[in-house]
């Protein structure tokens, strides 16, 4: 279980989160909502290791890792697919997806078959560059590419951008079998509101760097969470 | 009008150091002049000469800075533009000499006698008079520059690309002058002046004026490019730095705004070189040689760049530095000034103006601004 | 307490370290032995050592703060011939004395500049005049970097071959810029013009850096001593400590001096060397001795003079007489130049120049050539009445050619 | 209809990267005045079709006219610009060092002439409009701020103030809504239907409930052709469009 | 390496002759005669030579050959000439004409007998002539050129007998060109001499044409004809070989700027680091070289050949580690300020050089060419350099090396996820830190390598690398930055462009003109050579 306590973000003298706690179960997929600006991709980036947090705690599978480097915690099964894809634009589609076998040991290292099946594209794409895939097909090998290093904890970051509907609906099957499975918690960023409220179990919305609602798919009143998405 | 547009580019930062330079502009020759040989007031020619060649030198950086902290076009062979400036005003003071050089003759510079040189070359003629000098000290670099740049930014290099053939020019140069043939002294360059506009090059009193011409001049061009920074020019050459494609999708023709603060700061590099000459009474092609280049690209990493006043406090500094640490650390000086520069970079890393802005938010790791990662590769 | 400060002005980083580094060392060596001794008029000497990094402006910026800032008595110091140019105006303004040590091309003489090192009558002529008259040249490569001193000599030489009947298709001349590394086709080139039927040698003014690359590619195409001899005048033993010479022997240079020099001051004064740099192996060569000369020459005109003040010095220097280090006497003759033995050495196996020649006398220091057109009526003497650096013997009037 | 009533007119426009064909003779028209959307896989070019316009890829072959006459092929980036064609690229870029007044008021319809530039400075009006902008976008607390300090959805507004600045002819608009919420999105359509008619907008989207809503006539772009045209409720129903972009 | 082992052989052998042929002239005949070698003069040496010549007895080639090789020394006590090698403090005598032990001597007992290159010429052909006929075919291959160059008439008896005997053809060949060199430099008959003539022609190289020419001008009319023609024919061999010759050098300065970019291809290319301490650590490698000779010449002189493969490994860590330190105490501070690291490497490489001065002072050091690096040969009119052979080679091993860590291995392919996106390679697990200190090491450690090769053809000293860093970028940003390829193209492409240029317009003028076309290139590709197209470059 991924376990946020109190977090503080600074971005120099600007505070982007203020004591934000979640909690990310396996087995489940936890929404987070909020309006542009409001901290969400910050409190990603806390928690893959990206920014380092100015308080509070962040633990995972029981350990702490507030202190880890990101590469520590792509070991411990975190596994990340940032806002803006962060493609290796100059490694072509196939070493994409290779990066992924670093966290694995050599026996695992393979690319699972549901990364193609999801994203049939990016297999007649093997040789050309990241860079040069249009938005959408990026998104699509991000997402891939965090599927090889076989995640335990999945975060992703408004992984729906720029991908077509097909794709999108794809997409949430491939969340929705991925929590099935029962071996990974994820962590969802989205603005696409039906889309969240397809797939998630457990709710969060953030205002302005806090978390002002959280709670189980059930008990919580769709009203409610877009009086924070309007303007 | 023109006053308003000089004037909006000064801030506080600007006052100082215009003020520094007024001072300046009056205690040296004050001091210099005014005072007893063995009053502890005095200035030496001797430092009084230095104080001008660091002068020359920020004139230097502060050309720099303004394409390269402001337009981000990383200039290695800016040297170029001020050794030029240099030969055209060694160039007048060598036909200055007239009949009183080694071998007595009034039409030809010593080194063409010695090398058999029966006639003055064309691209001599002229420099007899002071006024076409003065044009062409900024002229041949302008002009260069607009050559070169027209070409290169047209054809849209930049980064690294453009800064190493900007480097192979300079260096091209070098070796071009170096070259007895090509009737500028070869390696020994032009020295041995006598006199410049009548006075005697020597004399206190005329270095002193050199002094203040050199405080003039950077006043001058602290404020054009204080004026030229400030401006909605300005605003799009930083924007050309952070993102050019970009701004040429919004309209501008991002080669001509290049080309502009390019030539201009070539020309302001022309007259820093055509300063430095008569004060430090020599110019030889080593001063086109890449290190040169590299080193007025320190000053303003030193000083902080894309600051203007840092350029400035950066080439003093540097170049006081090493006056002071050649004579007192004669064997060790290269550590001392290697070393400045490693920890300036990993303890300044915005220069030393940038110091102030680091200590009030005291999070250097966490720049508000990171830089993106395409960056990498560019300059 | 009260001392007498002398100015050492060598680059000690830079392109130039490699060369002028040494002079320091040996510069501080002599002022040690005199200090030793007791010093001058009384008083220690106390060195002040600057480095002017190899930038020739800052060379004049040195200059002028070791004679109005440290207030020194006399500086020894630069290697090339632009540097000297850069400090000339300094020490003639300032009234100043300059000790100049290395070979250079003539074409000059300041008041104020007393050149130790061999103007090219003192080196290149009668190194030409060997190897014609004993190795049967005929055909002659000038190479050399392209700069004013090998310009000179070779122009210099130039003259004096076709003087002497040698045709233009015989002399082939050749620069290369400053550290030139690839020698691999000008190599092939001398090989293919010395493969005309005549006996053919190279000239070289190449200096510094490009030596060794030089060195090393004529020893790996085989192009021997014996076929064609490549005499040097910038190659001495400091150069040669970095190069196999196994492959070099018998190729030659020109100079006033050669560690191999049997005599008893030598042996004394590299036995002084290698102890004060603590090690056994330290070479010495022609500048150091001029150095040497010269720092004695100083210090017998300051005790002549009684004073080290400038005009004085400078008037008692001419005529004075030291040993050099190949048994005999240099003399500072009127025109601020030395006498000097000339020497051409072959090169050994161990890095060491045998001599092969030696002029049975001195010759005494030609600085304006007799073979350039412009300076061939000049003369040049710092005594009192004339006091002139470019007298004009057809014109009798000092200035060059006047006008 | 002649093509000299048309504000652009593309014909036969291919391009392709090392073999590959990124549009494959697309064609295309669109009036002075017009709002058109498009839509397509990921990858069917439609990106590249705006680079295509904006002069920062070239063709291989075709025809690209801009008001009927000027051939848009064969200028550079600004002239394009000069001519009123302004975009808003699908990645946000802004330049992140200047603040988001700066921003903007680079963007700002004025003569971009270095010397003009060089002796420019703001009057009332530029400055309300400006003013006006941050308003639209919601970015008038971070006006002072770097651009580059911005999270990704407030970069996505700057870019569409930058364009809304430009006050262009033709606006090209590459995924404007990506990273909005649903409230922002209706507003945005709201937005780009009123600059309709006083100027022509070209939209891709994927966001089909944007589309809709914007109501406009919709051009499908498959492998760098148009695979359909017509209403966004046609093209639904178009089963080749379901197939390779819709989905079920 | 052959030529000095030849020699070395024929000196065992001619060692071992005494023996063989007892002589017909006792060596108590000959004792008189070598006495004369140290009577003083470079002259009476000469005399004495010829004297010793004229007697044909083999025994007296190991005399001349200990002259030659500066063995013979004179006894001052009684003005015996004996070989006298090194030994302990002093040295060991031997009798030269029959090898027999005379004790030690100290340092000042003896004097050296000196020679000058006018007796080495002497000597080489008093060889020649004398070794004629050795039972070794190189030795007498040897022998025949020796006279081929001296045009020694004397050695035409000799060598008309020894041609009657040879059986082997290349000496067959080398004693004949050697007949027909005596024969055209003397007063034949025409006859022979146009025969001579055809025989040079054959020859075809620079010598044979020095020969022609001579004859040319020289000779009878006949002569002189035929000597024209066959310089007409030489000469358009001679072009031909040139232009190959000049192809060779291209390639071979091309090997020189690839090695010295290729780390810089790493550490700048890929890991866009300014690195303005590039040249130092080609220096570093460089000295590494020197101390490992160093220690083979203190420790283990016998295997000196091997030096070099030692410093291979020792340069390349050496540097490599000198780099790690670098990148974990500066760079790593620098990632995304790209510029900054321009400062910081300009700073380091000024301390790098100092120190370098302060350790091994500001001289050259000597680093030796192994015998297999050494000389040169001909391959048809070809003359090709061992050590410049064995660079070019080195050069495209380590190309391929490179190349081959950087697109096969899993190390590579994190060195380029790390460069392009440090942070994302992070979060992927990547553990950039190790990463980046490995790569910079890895570029570091290649410069190492270039330093070894360098170290051969260049000057060791402080100043070694300030030599290659300007090339060195210029090579790699011509090449496309970023493309190993590039590189490799970019240094051919530039020593061959530089080549060809050099022999119209002279090594400076021929450099500025490769700078312009630098720079004129650069416009009609401003990414280089390689350039990366498309979106992913620009995004
Ligand atoms: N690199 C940065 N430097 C300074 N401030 C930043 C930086 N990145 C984000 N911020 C600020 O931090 C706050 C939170 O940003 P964040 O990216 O976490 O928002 P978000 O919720 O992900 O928004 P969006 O939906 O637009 O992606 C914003 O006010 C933003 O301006
Ligand atoms: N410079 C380039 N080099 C190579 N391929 C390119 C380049 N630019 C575009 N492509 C390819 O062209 C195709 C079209 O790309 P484009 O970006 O136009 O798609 P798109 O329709 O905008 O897709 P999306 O909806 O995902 O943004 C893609 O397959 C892309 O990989
Ligand atoms: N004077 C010289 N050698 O430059
Ligand atoms: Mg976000
Ligand atoms: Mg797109």
């Amino acid at each position: 279980m991924l376990d946020v306590r109190s977090v503080d973000l600074h971005y120099g003298a600007a505070q982007a989160l203020r004591g934000v706690s979640l909690t990310a179960e396996v087995g489940k997929v936890t929404c987070l909502l909020g309006r542009n600006g409001v901290g969400k991709s910050s409190l990603l980036r806390a928690i893959v290791g990206l920014k380092p947090v100015t308080g509070g705690t962040i633990a995972w599978d029981g350990g702490d890792i507030t202190k880890l480097a990101p590469s520590e915690r792509a070991r411990r099964g975190i596994a990340y697919v940032p806002q803006g894809r962060e493609i290796f634009p100059l490694l072509t589609v196939r070493e994409n997806l290779l990066t992924g076998y670093a966290p694995l040991k050599r026996a695992d290292r393979s690319i699972p078959d549901e990364v193609f099946e999801l994203f049939p594209v990016l297999k007649s794409m093997l040789d050309r560059r990241g860079g040069d895939l249009s938005g959408g097909q990026q998104q699509q090998l991000a997402i891939g590419r965090a599927l090889v290093t076989r995640p335990r904890l999945l975060v992703l970051d408004e992984p729906t951008e720029g991908i077509q509907p097909s794709i999108i609906k794809d997409i949430g099957r491939a969340i929705a079998y991925l929590r099935d499975k029962g071996t990974m918690a994820i962590l969802l960023v989205e603005q696409y509101f039906e889309f969240a409220r397809d797939l998630a179990d457990d709710w969060a919305v953030m205002e302005r760097g806090e978390v002002m609602l959280a709670g189980s798919r059930d008990g919580l009143e769709e009203s409610e969470v877009r009086r924070y998405l309007t303007v | 009008m023109l006053t308003r547009f000089f004037l909006m580019g000064l801030d506080k930062k600007a006052g100082v150091l215009l003020a520094v330079l007024a001072v300046l502009a009056v205690a040296v020759p004050v001091m210099a002049l005014g005072t007893a040989p063995d009053s502890p007031w005095h200035l030496s020619t001797h430092t009084v000469a230095l104080l001008g060649k660091y002068l020359c030198f920020a004139l230097l950086a502060l050309s720099l800075d303004l394409v390269w902290g402001f337009v981000g076009i990383l200039s290695l062979g800016h040297a170029a533009f001020f050794t030029l400036g240099g030969y055209a005003m060694g160039m007048y003071l060598m036909r200055q000499i007239g009949s009183r050089g080694m071998y007595g003759n009034a039409d030809l510079p010593d080194f063409m006698v010695f090398l058999n040189w029966t006639e003055l070359p064309w691209y001599w003629h002229g420099f007899d008079q002071f006024w076409f000098a003065a044009i062409m000290v900024m002229l041949v670099p302008g002009l260069l520059a607009f050559a070169f740049g027209w070409f290169a930014f047209r054809s849209r290099v930049t980064g690294v690309y453009l800064s190493i053939i900007t480097q192979a020019l300079t260096f091209a140069l070098m070796l071009a002058f170096f070259r007895n043939d090509m009737g500028f002294g070869g390696n020994n360059g032009l020295t041995d002046f006598k006199e410049i506009l009548g006075f005697d090059i020597q004399s206190a009193s005329t270095r002193v004026g050199l002094f203040v011409a050199t405080v003039v001049a950077l006043a001058a061009g602290y404020i054009l490019a204080s004026a030229v920074v400030a401006s909605k020019l300005g605003k799009v050459l930083i924007a050309v730095r952070d993102a050019e494609s970009r701004v040429r999708f919004l309209g501008y023709e991002t080669d001509r705004y290049k080309l502009f603060a390019w030539t201009l700061s070539a020309c302001m590099a022309g007259v820093a070189g055509a300063l430095y000459v008569p004060q430090v009474g020599i110019i030889n092609p080593s001063e086109f040689s890449p290190a040169s280049s590299i080193e007025a690209v320190i000053w303003v990493a030193v000083g902080g760049r894309g600051t203007l006043a840092g350029p400035v406090l950066g080439a003093v500094l540097v170049n006081f530095g090493k006056s002071y640490f050649t004579a007192a650390l004669p064997e060790f000086w290269l550590f001392a000034l290697g070393g400045l520069f490693v920890l300036v970079t990993l303890f300044l890393p915005k220069g030393i103006l940038g110091l102030a802005a680091q200590l009030r938010d005291r999070l250097p790791a966490r720049a508000t601004v990171t830089a993106k990662p395409v960056d990498q590769k560019g300059v | 307490q009260d001392t007498i400060k002398v100015g050492i002005l060598h680059s000690l980083s830079g392109t130039m370290a490699i060369s002028e580094t040494t002079l320091k060392d040996v510069m501080l060596m002599l002022i040690e032995e005199q200090n030793k001794k007791g010093g001058v008029l009384g008083k220690k000497l106390e060195p002040v050592v600057v480095d002017p990094a190899s930038n020739w402006p800052l060379f004049a910026e040195k200059a002028r703060e070791l004679v109005s800032k440290d207030k020194v008595a006399a500086v020894f110091g630069c290697w090339t011939s632009v540097s000297r140019k850069s400090v000339l105006p300094v020490f003639e303004e300032l009234n100043s004395v300059l000790f100049y040590p290395v070979q250079y091309e003539g074409e000059e003489s300041s008041r104020n500049v007393f050149y130790t090192g061999a103007a090219p009558n003192q080196q290149a002529i009668p190194a030409v005049d060997y190897l014609a008259e004993k190795e049967g040249v005929q055909r002659w490569v000038l190479a050399g970097t392209d700069y004013v001193y090998p310009r000179t000599t070779n122009k210099i030489l130039e003259t004096y071959l076709k003087s002497k009947g040698v045709k233009s298709e015989d002399i082939m001349i050749n620069y290369t810029p400053f550290g030139h590394a690839d020698w691999q086709n000008i190599v092939a080139d001398i090989k293919k013009f010395g493969s005309a039927g005549k006996k053919t040698a190279v000239v070289s003014t190449i200096n510094g850096d490009a030596n060794v690359p030089f060195y090393k590619e004529l020893g790996n195409q085989g192009v021997k001593a014996q076929d064609i001899p490549v005499v040097a005048f910038s190659v001495g033993e400091e150069e040669l400590a970095g190069i196999d010479t196994k492959p070099l022997v018998g190729h030659l240079a020109a100079w006033n001096y050669f560690m191999s020099v049997d005599t008893p001051e030598n042996g004394d004064f590299i036995k002084k060397w290698q102890a004060y740099t603590k090690n056994d192996k330290r070479v010495t060569n022609d500048p150091m001795e001029a150095h040497y000369i010269g720092f004695n020459m100083w210090v017998k005109a300051v005790e002549k003079a009684g004073t080290t003040d400038s005009n004085a010095v400078i008037d008692s220097l001419v005529g004075v007489a030291v040993p050099n280090l190949t048994g005999g006497y240099s003399a500072m003759l009127p025109n601020h130049h030395i006498t000097k033995p000339v020497l051409i050495g072959e090169v050994q196996e161990n890095g060491q120049f045998e001599t092969v020649s030696k002029t049975p006398g001195l010759v005494a220091g030609d600085e304006w050539s007799d073979f350039l057109p412009d300076s061939k009526d000049l003369i040049s003497d710092w005594r009192a009445p004339m006091s002139c650096g470019n007298f004009n013997v057809k014109t009798g009037k000092c200035g060059g050619k006047g006008s | 209809m002649s093509t000299e009533d048309t504000l652009l007119y593309l014909d036969g426009v291919s391009v392709s990267f090392d073999g590959f064909r990124a549009l494959n003779s697309l064609s295309l028209v669109i009036e002075p005045g017009e709002m058109r959307a498009i839509i397509g896989p990921n990858g069917a070019g439609k990106t590249t079709m705006m680079d295509v316009i904006t002069g920062k890829t070239r063709p291989d072959t075709g025809t690209i006219l801009f008001e009927g006459r000027t051939d848009l092929t064969s200028l550079r980036e600004p002239a394009i610009a000069n001519l009123g064609i302004g975009r808003k690229f699908q990645r946000p870029t802004v330049f992140e060092m200047h603040t988001v007044w700066d921003n903007l008021e680079l963007s700002l319809k004025a003569p971009r002439r270095p010397l003009k530039t060089l002796t420019y400075s703001a009057t009332r009006e530029d400055r309300a409009r400006i003013e006006e902008i941050l308003d639209i976008t919601r970015l008038s607390p971070r006006r002072d701020r770097p651009a580059g300090s911005l999270s990704h959805g407030e970069k996505q507004w700057l870019e569409i103030g930058m364009l809304l600045a430009q006050d262009p002819k033709l606006l090209l608009v590459d995924e404007p809504v990506a990273g909005m919420t649903d409230a922002e999105t209706e507003q945005t359509a709201h937005l780009l239907k009123d600059i309709a008619g006083k100027h022509s907008v070209i939209v891709v989207e994927h966001d089909m409930v944007f589309v809709r809503e914007l109501g406009v006539k919709v051009t499908v772009l498959h492998e760098g052709s148009v695979l359909a045209e017509g209403s966004l409720d046609t093209v639904s129903a178009n089963k080749q469009v379901i197939d390779v972009y819709l989905g079920r | 390496m052959h030529r000095a082992f030849c020699w070395l052989l024929a000196a065992f052998l001619a060692l071992a002759a005494p023996s063989a042929f007892s002589a017909d002239l006792g060596a108590a005949d000959l004792a008189p005669l070598v006495r004369g070698l140290g009577a003083g003069s470079y002259a009476e040496t000469e005399k004495a030579i010829a004297g010793l010549a004229e007697t044909g007895d083999p025994a007296v080639v190991p005399v001349i050959e200990a002259l030659q090789a500066g063995d013979l020394h004179v006894r001052k006590a009684d003005g015996a000439v004996v070989v006298a090698k090194r030994a302990g403090n002093g040295y060991a005598l031997t009798d030269p004409l029959t090898g027999a032990a005379l004790g030690e001597a100290d340092r000042n007992a003896v004097e050296k007998i000196r020679i000058n290159n006018a007796l080495r010429r002497t000597i080489s052909a008093t060889l020649g002539a004398l070794t004629l006929m050795s039972p070794d075919a190189n030795t007498r291959r040897q022998a025949a050129e020796a006279v081929f160059k001296s045009r020694d008439a004397n050695a035409l008896d000799a060598l008309n007998t020894a041609l009657g005997k040879e059986t082997d053809e290349r000496v067959r060949r080398a004693m004949t060109q050697a007949r027909a060199s005596v024969l055209l430099a003397g007063d034949a008959p025409d006859a022979d001499k146009i025969v001579a003539v055809a025989v040079l022609q054959e020859r075809g190289d620079q010598d044979a044409r020095a020969l022609l020419n001579g004859a040319a001008n020289t000779g009878s009319d006949a002569v002189k004809d035929a000597a024209t023609k066959a310089i007409a024919s030489v000469e358009q061999r001679l072009a031909l070989w040139g232009a190959a010759q000049n192809l060779w050098y291209g390639l071979s300065l091309g090997s020189v700027l690839l090695l010295a970019a290729i780390g810089l291809a790493v550490t700048f290319g890929v890991m866009g680091v300014i690195n303005m301490a590039h040249g130092e650590m080609v220096m570093i490698g460089a000295y590494a070289t020197f101390l490992v000779q160093e220690a083979f010449r203190q420790w283990a002189p016998g295997l000196f050949d091997f030096s070099i493969l030692v410093a291979l490994p020792v340069a390349f860590l050496v540097s490599g580690a000198v780099g790690v330190a670098i990148e974990r105490s500066v760079i790593r501070w620098l990632y995304g300020r790209p510029l900054e690291t321009l400062l910081a490497t300009w700073g380091l490489s000024l301390a790098l050089q100092q120190a370098v001065r302060s350790i091994f002072g500001p001289t050259n050091r000597e680093v030796g060419a192994p015998s297999w690096m050494s000389g040169a040969f001909e391959l048809g009119g070809l003359t090709i350099t061992y050590g410049r052979l064995w660079i070019v080679v080195f050069a495209f091993l380590v190309f391929g090396a490179l190349l081959v860590a950087l697109r096969k291995t899993w190390f590579g392919l994190s060195i380029r996820a790390v460069t392009q996106n440090r942070s994302m390679a992070n979060a992927m697990g990547i553990r950039t830190a190790r990463v980046d200190a490995l790569t910079f090491g890895l570029g570091s450690g290649i410069a190492g390598l270039a330093g070894v090769a360098l170290s051969q053809i260049d000057n060791v000293s402080p100043n070694l690398g300030q030599g290659y860093i300007i090339d060195s970028f210029m090579v790699v940003v011509f090449g496309g930055v970023g493309n190993l390829w590039g590189t490799l193209v970019g240094a051919l492409a530039l020593g061959g462009v530089n080549k060809f240029l050099e022999p119209y317009a002279g090594a400076v003028l021929g450099k500025i003109l490769v700078l312009i076309f630098i720079i004129l290139f650069i416009q009609r590709r401003p990414r280089g050579l390689f350039a990366l197209k498309g979106r992913a470059v620009e995004a």
